[in-house]
């Protein structure tokens, strides 16, 4: 514990940029994984382990299309594509066979799919960490604003996870669709009674989520290693993070986010060597004060 | 629970011990008997976890914390003091009451998902503790330098069939302990509170303090089976306290079936024997064992005790299902 | 004329327990059909089993001559026939206005097509609450919100199970004006009730149930006159 | 549903059947194993799966190439030589069930333990009930052999260790810092045990070449965490003049990825003695020219003939380089066949008097010479710190470390930690 040095970070404006962009940077790469996971349980009343095992998939799939076509563009957009279709084959071949069962069968299946998918990826990319390197139009110096550090690659990446953000509640609070995707969440039955293919529409949905979460790994691909089992940490602090905001918002998603960033911004700064127990600590609270999270609704 | 049924565990439970014991005179391998000390250690965890599951409707992510509380608090009592092996235990059994009443009064305070959460929250945040308290934990590289094996009641437990002759007792009595629980009147209101908690309180049962029980309870024969994982590997490691070793207990459960009583011991033994055998056959065992998580949850839907136990009762009740075989 | 909706020989389990034990339902174009019984007599469950809520073990409903026992509830609406749950069942956090645009749907051709502004014309205490999330509305206002929401996918048949249940009775009595007025439009009903007098003053036709079987089948005139059939089974 | 529920008992019997026979085999395989005694089985637990899975990889290549080259001149004491590898996941008690798996069912004479740190001490434990032979040939952490608590009689290590990287670590940083006028360090290596036991040992050798020095900062990343910002910004932050870090694999890939994002590498220099080993030099996409780096292996170092000549031949073999895991791997196959012929037996005890003080030419050595001490751990091999660059051969300007300065302080050292 150092609350010496957090109280310097916290009183000197520089520390207090720096440490704030960082903890959003970190917290709006996480948003984009999580903001998938509590869409699928949102709508679907899945939780998705395998959830972490899309990211790990769209990192990889970027870092061949990266080799192939030579264009970071081309490489997350197939992350992602790759994954929307990966999503809807699983959800149909594998996850609709559980629906309305046990959670722990649901958690089984997918616990699966991650040891099937972590041993694939060992044989086609080898058990050897991989790393794609930094697309050339951002190996470029920082910029400094307000005395803070701000890359500008992360600053993209900040930029795509906001419109990304922006774009999903936008489209389902704002469109017939994602009207009916939201009444399907709370009643899927009713929305299939008044003529909705639901089995597409979970499907549908299961595909975004996906996509969410394999855009995150194409696009932290450049300063991340790829490695067989990667999904694993990501998918702990998505749940985290699905959790504190309660599961199936997307809202307390983002807030939960970008509260875990902060704490890892400032807790790497006042309890070095306890910022997970920090962050473990701030999930059992929320819950005991407020048990279905921040924004949650009962679960039956 | 009738007297006749108790007596007729005690009597299956002390054929079972003396087949048990009667084994390594009969066949010379050490490799069965680490294997009987393993399932010793872990069927009494899954069994523990099922009075949750399967009995109270409580789904627990974080069971394994007791097992790795278990293996800890032990391992250290045995290092650090001089106690008898028996008071080491005897402690840590308690020492996995009282964390289990502490945590359980703050889990069972939620319901369904949110209890999956914040019991595996809990043993995140155990596991985390572990890692950062290295000067009483070693860390990551957990206790080093093995656990003085003293002797116990005349068994000197460096000696494989002592080892093994202990744990077989263990596992029995404590499997006819949970037993006990689960026949209890206890154990028939924990079932009330699974198939319709508000409908329980209704008649007058206080649902927190048989929560709470059964909680500590599952956690206290957890932990019993971390001494035994302790006892075995000779040391304590966060291994044994991280989320993957829940999943491990989730999955014997669910494998051997989570409506009979002997389903997790039945998983437990599978599970292992499975894990051991794909070990020596290919390095990519988390296919192999995915596939067979997929077989089992998608193709049989149930555990495997809960199969044969479904198809035995048809023999002998459908005229129909019996011609089919 | 033939029949719209033709249900022969149902069967539907919970479990190991049998609900209904072989339903036959015949209705026809036009008319609105009361199926009575008492509680816990199998009348939702027949709603759901035409609905395609839940699956019926055995038997047939056949819907415009075309088989349909199994569909999901999707295939079933599709195909024009609007289910009205008991316990209403509004999207609660959407407005009024949203609830009914989800459920727009293109009805077949030549029908006058339901409209929100049509909606708001029968049901004009709707419009007032358009912007109120369902559920904050009462259960009067929730009844006509549902009976319209179904209205919206331009249906050929309407399945009410229970629209009297837990309401005022001004508010029942204008639930029956709607009904009335829908029936002299031509709309083909079935409703499922405990609340006779209400079906008296709305249907055409009636049928009872029983323990999972139908008792007797007559039109509307035929049970009011009926008293024995009337104290057995629905407990007047 | 009883349809199907019976086609699927129906065809299930011959799979329970050949299913049940398999995982009955490890019941009755002694039996086979013990037959065959013109081979020696030599049991191989290690990771294949999941993160570092090429620690075992690499091993087992190095691995292949030695039992290949041994068999051919004649085996170990006359007998051939069986692998046995077995994947642990690098987990402790899986390790330990492995090795007693090895040891009971499989018939294995010898372990050569390619264990990371916590599992090589679960092991260390069964050896010392079983009492077979075993090498262990990953684990770092010095306590395995130094601490007499720990020592197990027929357990050595054959493996570089932490308090050896620290000790010239420590005096090439300080020659360094001395040459540059660094004085404001800041570290940052992963929040384990090894992290914290390494950074401790290096900063205490560090600071004996160099007391001035101020350690103004400490950063403990989680191992195997996805994101190291938050940490970086605040290095940058602190504005040391310079950062050790421990941070190996993976982890330093990403962390170099993400610091050069931040430009972190033109406000401070880096030392990390994990940086140079092939895997880490390659698949960093721009590694930073002028990272102060440890050796682990290079073909360039130590410079001899045999040691490219080794390197070139597992790079054509494996077609990938070889890594610090597979020179140790490959020198405790090298020192068994010597301590074969020199006890003409492979009885543990033998075998284990044989080793303990055994010197043998090895490429891998100073000088072409590394030793076995009596304290059962491997000495004398290359240890060294050289500056990255970008393109083959990766560091350069190395200045090989002086092992007479090491035993000195490596003497003191135990001597401070009650280890003698």
């Amino acid at each position: 514990m150092d609350l010496d040095a957090l109280g310097r970070c916290v009183s000197t404006a520089s520390c207090l940029v720096t440490q704030t962009t960082s903890g959003l940077i970190a917290g709006l790469l996480l948003f984009l994984v999580a903001a998938g996971l509590t869409l699928i349980f949102g709508v679907l009343k899945v939780v998705n382990f395998a959830h972490g095992t899309f990211y790990m998939l769209g990192g990889y799939i970027a870092f061949t299309t990266l080799q192939v076509t030579e264009s970071y563009t081309l490489a997350v957009l197939a992350g992602g594509a790759a994954m929307a279709v990966f999503g809807i084959f699983f959800e149909r071949a594998l996850i609709a066979r559980v629906y309305g069962q046990d959670v722990l069968m649901q958690l089984l299946v997918c616990y699966a799919v991650v040891l099937i998918f972590d041993d694939l990826v060992k044989m086609v990319w080898g058990a050897d960490f991989l790393a794609m390197g930094m697309p050339p139009a951002f190996q470029v110096p920082p910029l400094f604003i307000a005395g803070g550090i701000v890359p500008p690659f992360y600053a993209v990446l900040i930029g795509i996870a906001l419109v990304i953000a922006i774009a999903l509640a936008a489209s389902l609070s704002g469109t017939r669709a994602g009207k009916t995707v939201l009444a399907a969440a709370q009643n899927p039955t009713m929305v299939s009674a008044l003529g909705v293919n639901t089995d597409r529409l979970f499907a549908v949905v299961f595909a975004i989520g996906a996509a969410l979460a394999g855009l995150g790994g194409a696009l932290a691909a450049p300063v991340r290693s790829l490695t067989p089992g990667m999904g694993f940490s990501v998918l702990i602090d998505s749940f985290i993070v699905t959790v504190i905001g309660g599961m199936g918002s997307i809202a307390g998603a983002l807030l939960a986010s970008v509260g875990v960033g902060l704490i890892r911004g400032f807790g790497t700064i006042g309890f070095p060597t306890f910022t997970d127990g920090l962050i473990y600590v701030a999930m059992i609270i929320v819950l005991l004060l407020r048990p279905t999270g921040l924004f949650g609704r009962e679960v039956v | 629970m009738t007297s006749g049924t108790a007596m007729r565990d005690i009597a299956v439970a002390a054929a079972a011990l003396a087949i048990l014991i009667a084994v390594p005179f009969l066949v010379h391998s050490p490799a069965f008997l680490d294997y009987i000390i393993r399932i010793a250690a872990m069927s009494l965890f899954a069994t523990s976890l099922n009075l949750l599951v399967g009995g109270t409707g409580l789904v627990s992510f974080g069971h394994g914390m007791f097992y790795g509380l278990g293996a800890y608090a032990f391992a250290l009592l045995m290092q650090r003091t001089q106690i008898s092996l028996a008071a080491a235990a005897g402690c840590s059994l308690v020492i996995s009451a009282l964390v289990g009443l502490a945590v359980g009064a703050v889990c069972i305070r939620l319901r369904a998902i949110y209890f999956a959460f914040v019991t595996l929250a809990m043993q995140m945040l155990f596991y985390s503790i572990i890692i950062t308290w290295q000067s009483l934990t070693g860390g990551d590289q957990g206790l080093q330098g093995g656990i003085p094996r003293r002797v116990l009641f005349g068994f000197d437990l460096n000696s494989q069939f002592h080892l093994y002759t202990v744990s077989a007792v263990v596992m029995v009595v404590g499997l006819l302990l949970l037993r006990h629980v689960s026949a209890s009147p206890l154990g028939a209101t924990l079932r009330m509170i699974r198939d319709n908690e508000p409908r329980t309180a209704f008649l007058g049962v206080t649902v927190w303090r048989a929560k709470l029980t059964a909680f500590v309870i599952a956690g206290v024969f957890a932990s019993l089976g971390g001494i035994l994982a302790a006892l075995f590997v000779s040391g304590a490691y966060p291994e044994l306290a991280n989320w993957p070793i829940s999943g491990q207990a989730i999955f014997a459960v669910m494998l051997g079936g989570v409506s009979t009583f002997l389903g997790p011991l039945a998983g437990a033994a599978i599970l292992l024997a499975l894990g051991d055998a794909v070990t020596r056959f290919t390095e990519y065992n988390g296919m192999v064992l995915g596939l067979v998580i997929l077989f089992v949850t998608l193709g049989l839907r149930r555990g495997v005790l809960d199969v044969l136990t479904e198809a035995l009762r048809r023999r002998r009740t459908g005229p129909a299902a019996g011609a089919a075989e | 004329m033939s029949a719209v909706l033709e249900v022969s020989g149902l069967e539907v389990f919970y479990g190991a327990s049998q609900i209904l034990f072989g339903i036959d339902l015949k209705i026809e174009q036009g008319q609105t059909m009361a199926l009575l019984g008492r509680n816990g007599a199998g009348k939702s469950t027949t709603m759901k089993a035409i609905a395609g809520v839940v699956a019926p073990r055995a038997g047939r409903i056949a819907f415009g001559g075309k088989q349909m026992a199994g569909m999901k509830p999707y295939a079933v609406a599709r195909l024009g026939l609007a289910y009205v749950p008991e316990d209403r069942q509004v999207f609660p956090e959407h407005t009024v206005r949203d609830n009914l645009l989800i459920a727009a749907k293109k009805g077949p051709q030549g029908q006058d097509e339901w409209t929100v502004s049509r909606i708001w014309q029968v049901l004009p205490l709707l419009e007032r609450l358009r912007d109120r999330p369902a559920g904050r509305l009462s259960g009067g206002e929730q009844q006509a919100l549902v009976i319209g929401r179904a209205l919206m996918g331009n249906p050929t048949m309407l399945l009410l199970d229970e629209p009297s249940e837990g309401l005022a009775p001004i508010v029942v009595s204008s639930i029956g004006d709607l009904l009335r007025a829908l029936r002299a439009q031509g709309a083909t009903v079935l409703i499922a009730e405990q609340n006779m007098h209400f079906c008296l003053g709305v249907a055409s036709d009636a049928v009872v149930i029983d323990k999972g079987k139908i008792v007797y089948r007559d039109n509307i005139a035929g049970l009011r006159e009926n008293a024995e059939v009337r104290s057995q089974y629905l407990a007047m | 549903m009883t349809k199907t529920d019976q086609r699927i008992t129906l065809r299930r019997r011959p799979l329970l059947a050949g299913a049940a026979a398999a995982l009955a085999t490890p019941f009755v395989a002694r039996a086979q194993g013990t037959a065959k005694s013109g081979t020696v089985k030599v049991g191989m637990p290690t990771i294949l799966s999941g993160a570092i899975a090429l620690l075992g990889t690499s091993q087992r290549n190095a691995a292949e190439m030695e039992i290949e080259r041994i068999n051919a001149a004649g085996g170990l004491a006359g007998r051939k030589i069986e692998l046995v590898v077995r994947d642990s996941k690098g987990q402790p008690q899986e390790a330990a069930r492995v090795v007693r798996e090895l040891v009971n069912t499989d018939g294995c004479e010898i372990i050569m333990d390619a264990e990371a740190s916590s599992a090589a001490f679960a092991v260390q434990e069964v050896i010392r009930d079983l009492g077979v032979l075993c090498i262990h040939t990953s684990s770092e952490t010095s306590s395995l052999t130094a601490d007499p608590k720990l020592r197990v009689a027929t357990a050595f290590r054959c493996a570089r260790q932490g308090v050896h990287d620290s000790i010239v670590g420590g005096s090439y940083a300080a020659k360094v810092a001395d040459a540059k006028k660094w004085t404001k360090w800041a570290t940052c290596s992963p929040d384990y045990a090894y992290g914290h036991d390494t950074t401790t040992q290096f900063l205490d050798f560090f600071k004996h070449f160099k007391p001035d020095v101020e350690i103004i900062t400490q950063a403990w990343p989680k191992l195997g965490a996805p994101d190291f910002t938050e940490v970086i910004t605040k290095l940058i932050q602190a504005k040391p003049q310079a950062l050790f870090s421990l941070l190996y694999a993976g982890d330093l890939s990403a962390f170099i990825n993400q610091a050069n994002v931040y430009a972190l590498f033109s406000n401070m220099a880096m030392f990390d003695p994990n940086m140079g080993d092939y895997p880490v030099l390659t698949a960093v996409k721009s590694l930073p020219a002028g990272i102060y780096s440890g050796t682990r292996y290079l073909e360039n170092f130590p410079d001899l003939p045999a040691n490219a000549a080794w390197g070139e031949a597992y790079r054509k073999r494996f077609n990938q380089f070889p890594t610090n895991w597979s020179w140790q791997n490959s020198t405790a196959w090298m020192l068994a066949e010597a301590a074969a012929k020199k006890a003409g037996s492979l009885d543990a005890k033998k075998m284990s008097e044989a080793l303990t003080g055994l010197t043998i030419d090895c490429p891998f050595g100073v000088g072409g010479k590394v030793t076995m001490r009596d304290d059962h751990t491997l000495v004398n091999y290359a240890v060294g710190w050289g500056r990255t660059t970008p393109k083959m051969p990766y560091v350069i300007d190395i200045e090989a470390g002086d092992w007479k300065q090491l035993y000195e302080l490596e003497a003191a050292w135990k001597k401070q930690m009650n280890y003698t």
